[in-house]
């Protein structure tokens, strides 16, 4: 009975640590425990974990994604310059420049065999550098009117709910699924524990690697649409100082770096947790000169405490 | 967009250090000491400047001069910091028109202007009063977001940077050729300043020839290495070094200093920070274009105010008042001295004082 | 050479016990090793010979019971504790560094001895790593990157490492030697004896194997562990096979230990063919055939490309020419995809790395080759899927608390049954076993014997690659012998004709 | 190793290429760009690139003794920034009346490795994985240089201190000279001391290290105080050179800084890489950049051109002889 309860404690941790920060926040400023609020909270949140689920992928198979944030600048810029032009297409397009992004980035790891980190980094300069082009190195506004049109699945409201809420626990449900429920998903944790067992068995790793990465790409490229629809506009430096956010949303909700272990759902609340500890601090008032250190010091923490250590032998 | 260094006198930043040490410890233990009391009904106004980094000296001027105002009528003031980060920096101003209920004041620099367009929104819901600084789409105009936008400011690019440009033609001579340090490709103020050297080398009438351009994305480091490349490829063929804010200019400064050019090949920014200034005594800088982040950080919270507080209506005002320049002071070694010793007087009361015409919007 | 028995413990145990949650590891363990006698402890996986090993190691605590090192009782708290009081451990995982040298290894976390003014001379530690290399009459460069070093190679340079001791303390030593022959061929196994024999003059030894014939072979004593306790002390001289298993198992083994009398005749159909094929540096124009049905063993000694040849077969090795035809067609080579997708399956001597996901579940291991079957529209069928590994788990007799149970908390022997079940579900043709009893206990060990019966009597074919000759040709319907990367004689194996060791040996050698 | 009869074979060859691959990479990127511009293969320009790669240099050699842990350190920029802030407000400064001149340097290295000890202490005691505990303590870094200062920016009149990276020997200037002797320490530090064979040994198999009786944890924690002393050095040389610091000075060091190890030719698994591999790694990186604007590669290409460079320099110089799984 008590241990089964430790045990609930232990799996969800996570989960706590999130509960627990929003009701001592809540405590010291109690207009932060509104609904209306705690909803903002979270649409905002959405973008970071649209990008941050696509990597989380990519992590739990052991490698990383690097190239996200220039694939959501991307993906914004051509949603703004063809929007005009293609109407609905031009989402498609923005989405499609993310699968060939993230197919590209899989490509290049695979075939010539370079570590993601480095094979994603280079990536994603030219991804960069392809947004600059498209963008004719400007910000692109997206008419008001087109937005009302094509966008509105993308902000505004549905049964009262804002939209991107209802985009990310889509997203979440779907990769969720894909990951319990899919040879995918039961290949990623294989992949992430022991590749050369799952080589020895007859799979095409290089295969399972290549839909992370692509899934990964396209998330991010979502992640971009998103973040145009809800700013009017697409620009190629539009997802600036995402890439360690992103990041820090996956291993704060627990997913080991080394891979094999980790979950969406978790990245989705590590994604929360973060951005309630930055609204937090607004909250309460801590001086914009201690933000960043209490930022860094709070992340630690939250690692410390929501990590599963069980079955990893070797902290790196 | 990042901008670097600002004038700010020794016994200003001693004072400061003071204050940042006692930060540091503050935040050993968790901030403490930082945290402000604030209750749940806000009565009173909240201002808040939001920048893109305390970090740097240009932003955290502007900072100041927010806070000068509040001092001046006693009222809260937040800092707001983007890290560069649309959604942090909108999401940010959404926290604090949650926590204020509305009764906010905000004077916003967009780290990207697209998000200017979202805050302006937010704002009008929540019944807040804006005031925009730098970056903002060109279709977004305060006159359609009576009278909770009340105006947007910023500094020409074009013929300041197109002076400043022909001060540097001056110092070479009137020919030869420049290369040129832009900021980050997309920002606004980077384009309009590249556009206004483009403008200056058509009038040289092709006396002046731009060799390269590279941006250097703000960034004092990457100046140093390009401008050290620049010299290897054009050797003795560079006359002059056009920087588009003076953070680069420096690390370009610095490049010349270390292969004994520095004198001999004149450079000009943009921004006016004070080693810009000094550079300009020791004859090293041509000149610069001098802002007044203590006036904008200060004046994009007492307009809004005033018409917060009904002294000003601000719907009866012309746009001219409402999209406006502030005034760039042209600082070379003739004016450096002057600069110098009358620094700008800042007078709440005269709202638009230093406004210097309506924006203009070039295709 | 006779100890007598008043002579002091080199090394004692006193009643030591330790439990961890839910199971009491080792239950009022007493042992002891006096000097120069060579002590063999024996057990199925799990009776506690490495919870022994971890305690002696200081990787473990005991909860209970002393241990006394010549005569004085002592605490070990730390691996480097057991070093410094002249316990030296060979351990049965590989545990030389690839990416340091011979010399590096040997003398890893003690190179203060070749500190000069805080700085390591490396020629004094290669200098000194000769010498250590020498007395396992292993002839390589101590500056070598071990990366470079076979399989034996690097359990020689293992052994050397726990010998460098014996020059440099003064007290007595007590080597402990976990599964040293598991990866050592007949002749390996041959110079580690005379190295015994030669240390033992100034060593203790605790030896530690499943190779029952080479524990009597080396042993004075032999301790019998069962369930975390001693059920048995004896005299080597006096002790059997028969009676060890007896002891260790608890039951009489029945006599028939290979099976033969159950062996299958092969039948006509050609399965396999391989023709004039070669791997530079391995093996060079190997031809033979396999039948349906068929257990080929392949003999030889490290470096006879045997391991090679296995592994060209799986595709984790790309050969240089030649062909392979699975039932007459030409199979792509180097490609493990298209291997297992033509019916070959490889039971890998590195079970841990390559034959099972230590994290996953014993049902996700399962069907890991054979995904595909448990899928419709894209979804897996947890309950289809569940089905079929308690299937396999019945069959094989597999001892596991449940299908979801981490496969990596499962003994030795079942997780190599459970390997075996993952190709039986992916419906192989061929089966490559790599040492398939590598490093698991008597009881597991016969199961596998077992299956392998049952396999080709189901038309399966095996290639095998096995621990010691007598299993080799227990097991096998014919026998190829390699030597130096060539075939060096093609010997019948039929049931009843089975031919001795010594006409295998001598083609190999 | 389960290749065992083939390694062997191979394994010479491999040792060879893993130590000159880099190096030969270099060698045709300076000839490529030198086809395009004549100007590259002087000595003044020369001299000037080792100038820049100076600072970088001493960051990457530092962090790659981490990332052969298997480890990686990404407080780096905060860690220069804090420095590079401290430094500059010991030596004579406009904003504080200290001047202590050249002593400010020790102090400065010091307190880089203090928090290279902090990330090491949390990562191991805290058992966080070095990504997070160091990006957390970079954070943290970046927020105290940013609070001592408020965003002043200290500009340094020492002449004596600015001479650390200005002043010339041989017309060398000293940057490069302070950069070289880091990496002979690096070297002697990889080669010739148990910390470095150890490293080795944790970063190849971690818990074989402990069996040995390495001290794992205290190996760790010095590896990342170790890596926080280069990272103090390379602040304390960047106030030198720019004659400033300010919060910022250490921003867009991280990346090229990890990128420069990786193209080296050390795996970010840990275990096999070296100093050396850094030292060409770095030059790789740096004669990238100053090519592309002595080549005139139009700039908004430029990042899409040094990903492509940078995936066939890694292509091309990657050790693959250990890595049969890429990650």
């Amino acid at each position: 009975m008590q241990s089964s309860a430790l045990t609930w404690l232990k799996d969800n941790l996570t989960f706590v640590v999130l509960i627990v920060l929003v009701l001592a926040i809540s405590i010291y400023d109690h207009t932060f425990f509104s609904a209306s609020n705690l909803l903002t909270v979270m649409a905002d949140t959405m973008t970071l974990f649209l990008m941050a689920s696509g990597v989380t992928l990519v992590i739990m198979m052991g490698g990383i994604d690097l190239s996200v944030q220039s694939v959501a600048s991307l993906a914004s810029c051509i949603l703004a310059v063809y929007l005009p032009r293609f109407g609905a297409g031009a989402i498609g397009l923005a989405v499609l420049s993310g699968v060939a992004s993230g197919f590209f980035g899989g490509l290049v790891s695979n075939q010539l065999r370079i570590p993601s980190f480095i094979a994603t980094l280079a990536v994603s300069g030219v991804v960069a550098s392809a947004a600059f082009y498209i963008s004719g190195t400007h910000s692109v506004n997206i008419p008001g009117d087109l937005s009302a049109v094509y966008l509105s699945w993308a902000v505004g409201n549905f049964l009262g709910l804002p939209c991107e809420i209802w985009v990310g626990l889509v997203c979440l449900v779907v990769l969720n699924a894909v990951l319990a429920l899919t040879p995918f998903g039961r290949l990623v944790r294989a992949i992430g524990s022991q590749e050369r067992a799952v080589l020895a068995s007859g799979i095409d790793v290089n295969r399972q690697k290549l839909i992370a990465f692509t899934l990964s790409g396209t998330m991010a490229a979502i992640a971009g649409v998103v973040m145009a629809a809800r700013l009017g506009s697409g620009s190629p430096t539009l997802a600036n100082e995402f890439l360690l956010p992103a990041i820090a949303c996956v291993i704060v909700g627990g997913t080991a770096v080394t891979g094999g272990i980790g979950s969406i759902w978790r990245t989705y609340l590590g994604a929360l947790i973060i951005q309630v500890v930055r609204i937090g601090m607004t909250f309460v008032g801590i001086s914009v000169f201690a933000q960043q250190i209490v930022f860094g010091l709070l992340l630690v923490a939250a690692v410390a405490i929501t990590m599963d250590r069980s079955k990893v032998s070797v902290i790196k | 967009m990042t901008k670097n260094n600002q004038p700010a006198t020794d016994g200003v930043s001693r004072r400061l250090l003071i204050k940042g040490a006692m930060g540091v410890a503050g935040a050993a233990a968790f901030g403490m000491p930082f945290i402000k009391r604030s209750s749940a009904a806000e009565t009173t106004w909240t201002l808040a400047n939001s920048l893109r980094s305390v970090a740097n000296p240009y932003h955290a001027t502007f900072a100041k001069g927010g806070e000068n105002f509040a001092k001046s009528i006693g009222a809260k003031y937040e800092v707001l910091i983007t890290e560069g980060n649309s959604e942090k920096g909108i999401s940010d101003i959404k926290a604090l028109l949650q926590r204020t209920g509305g009764k906010l004041i905000v004077n916003v620099d967009p780290n990207d202007s697209p998000d200017a367009r979202v805050i302006v929104e937010e704002c009008k819901k929540a019944g807040a009063y804006v005031v925009t600084q730098w970056n903002k789409p060109a279709d977004l105009h305060p006159w359609d977001f009576n009278p909770n936008y009340v105006a947007h400011m910023s500094f020409d690019g074009v013929p300041n940077a197109k002076k400043i440009a022909e001060v540097l033609f001056k110092g070479m001579g009137g020919a030869g050729g420049v290369v040129a340090l832009g900021g980050i490709l997309s920002n606004v103020p980077a384009i309009e300043r590249k556009a206004g050297l483009d403008m200056a080398i058509k009038d040289s009438g092709g006396k002046v020839e731009l060799l390269d351009f590279q941006p250097a994305d703000w960034d004092e480091k990457k100046a140093f290495d390009i401008t050290q490349a620049w010299i290897t490829r054009f050797g003795d063929k560079v006359k002059g070094v056009f920087a588009a804010n003076d953070g680069m200019g420096m690390g370009a400064l610095e490049a010349l200093r270390q292969n004994n050019l520095a004198g001999k090949v004149p450079v000009v920014g943009l921004d006016g920070i004070a080693e810009a200034v000094k550079a300009i005594e020791a004859g090293e800088f041509a000149g610069t274009v001098a802002w007044d982040p203590l006036w904008t950080g200060g004046m994009g919270l007492a307009i809004p105010y005033a018409v917060a507080t009904g002294k000003l209506d601000i719907a009866k005002e012309g746009k001219e008042h409402r999209e406006f320049y502030g005034t760039g002071i042209i600082v070379t070694k003739d004016s450096v001295a002057d600069f110098k010793n009358n620094p700008s007087k800042i007078d709440f009361n005269d709202l638009f004082g230093k406004a210097t015409g309506q924006i203009q919007y070039r295709g | 050479m006779t100890i007598p028995d008043t002579a002091v413990p080199v090394l004692e145990l006193a009643h030591i016990s330790k439990s961890f949650p839910g199971v009491k590891a080792l239950d009022d363990v007493s042992l002891s090793v006096r000097p120069g006698e060579v002590v063999g402890i024996i057990g199925e996986n799990g009776a506690g010979k490495s919870t022994v090993l971890k305690i002696l190691n200081g990787i473990y605590q005991p909860d209970a019971g002393e241990i006394r090192i010549g005569g004085n009782k002592v605490e070990i708290k730390t691996p480097r504790a057991a070093f410094n009081l002249g316990l030296a451990m060979v351990f049965q995982e590989q545990s030389v560094l690839p990416t340091l040298t011979v010399a590096e290894n040997i003398f890893l976390g003690r190179e203060e001895e070749f500190l000069r003014l805080g700085f390591i001379s490396k020629a004094a530690m290669n200098k000194a790593a000769a010498l250590e290399l020498k007395k396992v009459h292993l002839s390589l460069p101590p500056s070598r990157r071990c990366a470079d070093l076979t399989f034996a190679e690097r359990q020689m340079v293992e052994i050397a490492k726990a010998l460098s001791l014996d020059s440099r303390l003064k007290g007595q030593l007590t080597i402990l030697l976990d599964e040293p022959t598991s990866v050592l061929e007949a002749k390996e196994v041959e110079l580690l004896f005379s190295i015994i024999r030669e240390i033992r003059k100034r060593a203790a030894i605790i030896f530690i194997s499943h190779r029952l014939e080479e524990v009597l072979a080396i042993t004075d004593r032999i301790v019998v562990m069962r369930d975390g306790k001693v059920v048995a002390d004896l005299p080597s001289k006096s002790a059997t096979v028969k009676d060890l298993h007896s002891h260790m198992v608890g039951r009489q083994l029945h006599n028939e230990y290979y099976r033969e009398a159950r062996q299958s005749k092969p039948g006509d159909a050609v399965v396999l063919e391989v023709q004039a094929l070669g791997l530079a540096g391995a093996f060079s124009d190997v031809n033979f055939q396999m039948h349906a049905g068929e257990v080929l063993g392949i003999a030889g000694v490290i470096g006879s490309g045997r391991e090679s040849l296995a592994r060209c077969l799986s595709g984790h090795l790309k050969p240089d020419h030649g062909h392979i035809r699975i039932a007459g067609e030409e199979l792509r080579q180097g490609s493990v995809l298209k291997a297992s997708a033509a019916g070959i399956g490889l039971v890998p001597s590195e079970r841990k790395v390559e034959g099972l996901v230590s994290a996953m579940t014993v049902a996700e291991n399962m069907t890991l080759a054979a995904l595909p079957k448990f899928v419709s529209n894209g979804i897996i069928r947890f309950g289809a899927e569940r089905k079929a590994s308690e299937d396999w788990i019945d069959q094989l007799h597999i001892k596991t608390p449940s299908t979801a149970t981490p496969i990596g908390s499962l003994s030795g022997g079942n997780q190599q049954k459970c390997v075996l079940a993952k190709w039986r579900i992916a419906g192989v043709k061929l089966l490559v076993l790599d040492h398939p009893t590598r490093g698991i206990d008597v009881g597991a060990k016969e199961d596998v014997y077992e299956l392998i019966r049952d396999m080709t009597g189901e038309g399966l074919s095996v290639l095998l690659l096995a621990d010691t000759l007598e299993e080799l040709i227990g097991l096998s319907n014919r026998i190829l012998v390699m030597k130096d990367g060539q075939v060096t004689a093609s010997l019948d194996a039929r049931a009843g004709a089975k031919p001795q060791q010594l006409d295998v040996i001598r083609h190999m050698v | 190793m389960l290749m065992a009869a083939a390694s062997a074979g191979t394994g010479k060859l491999a040792a060879v290429w893993r130590v000159w691959a880099p190096l030969a990479v270099l060698g045709a990127l300076c000839l490529l760009i030198s086809v395009f511009s004549p100007n590259f293969l002087t000595v003044s320009n020369l001299l000037r690139l080792l100038n820049s790669a100076s600072i970088p240099m001493i960051l990457s050699v530092g962090a790659t003794f981490v990332i052969l842990l298997g480890s990686i350190d990404l407080s780096l920029e905060g860690i220069v920034s804090v420095s590079a802030v401290v430094v500059s407000m010991l030596v004579a400064n406009d904003v504080t009346g200290v001047a202590i001149g050249l002593w400010a340097v020790p102090l400065a290295v010091f307190l880089g490795s203090l928090m290279g000890l902090i990330n090491g202490v949390l990562h191991v005691w805290l058992r966080t994985p070095s990504f997070m505990t160091t990006l957390g303590v970079g954070f943290a870094g970046v927020g105290v240089a940013t609070a001592v200062l408020q965003g002043v920016t200290v500009r340094i009149s020492d002449q004596n201190f600015r001479a650390i990276s200005l002043g010339r020997i041989l017309d060398v200037p000293m940057a490069v000279w302070i950069a070289a002797v880091t990496i002979g320490i690096a070297w002697v530090i990889q080669e010739r001391l148990r910390l470095g064979r150890w490293v080795i040994a944790l970063g190849t198999d971690e818990l074989t290290a402990r069996h040995v009786g390495i001290p794992v944890e205290r190996t760790r924690i010095i590896v990342f105080a170790l890596a926080g002393a280069f990272y103090g050095l390379g602040g304390v040389l960047s106030a030198a050179q720019f004659g400033q610091g300010n919060a910022l000075i250490g921003q867009g060091r991280l990346f090229t800084t990890i990128t420069a190890v990786v193209v080296g030719g050390t795996a970010l698994s840990g275990g096999s890489g070296s100093v050396l591999n850094t030292v060409a790694g770095v030059l790789i990186v740096v004669v990238l950049a100053n090519g592309m604007v002595l080549m005139g590669v139009p700039p908004f290409v430029q990042q899409g051109v040094q990903g492509v460079l940078i995936i066939t320099a890694v292509a091309m110089s990657l050790d693959r002889s250990r890595l049969d799984v890429v990650k």
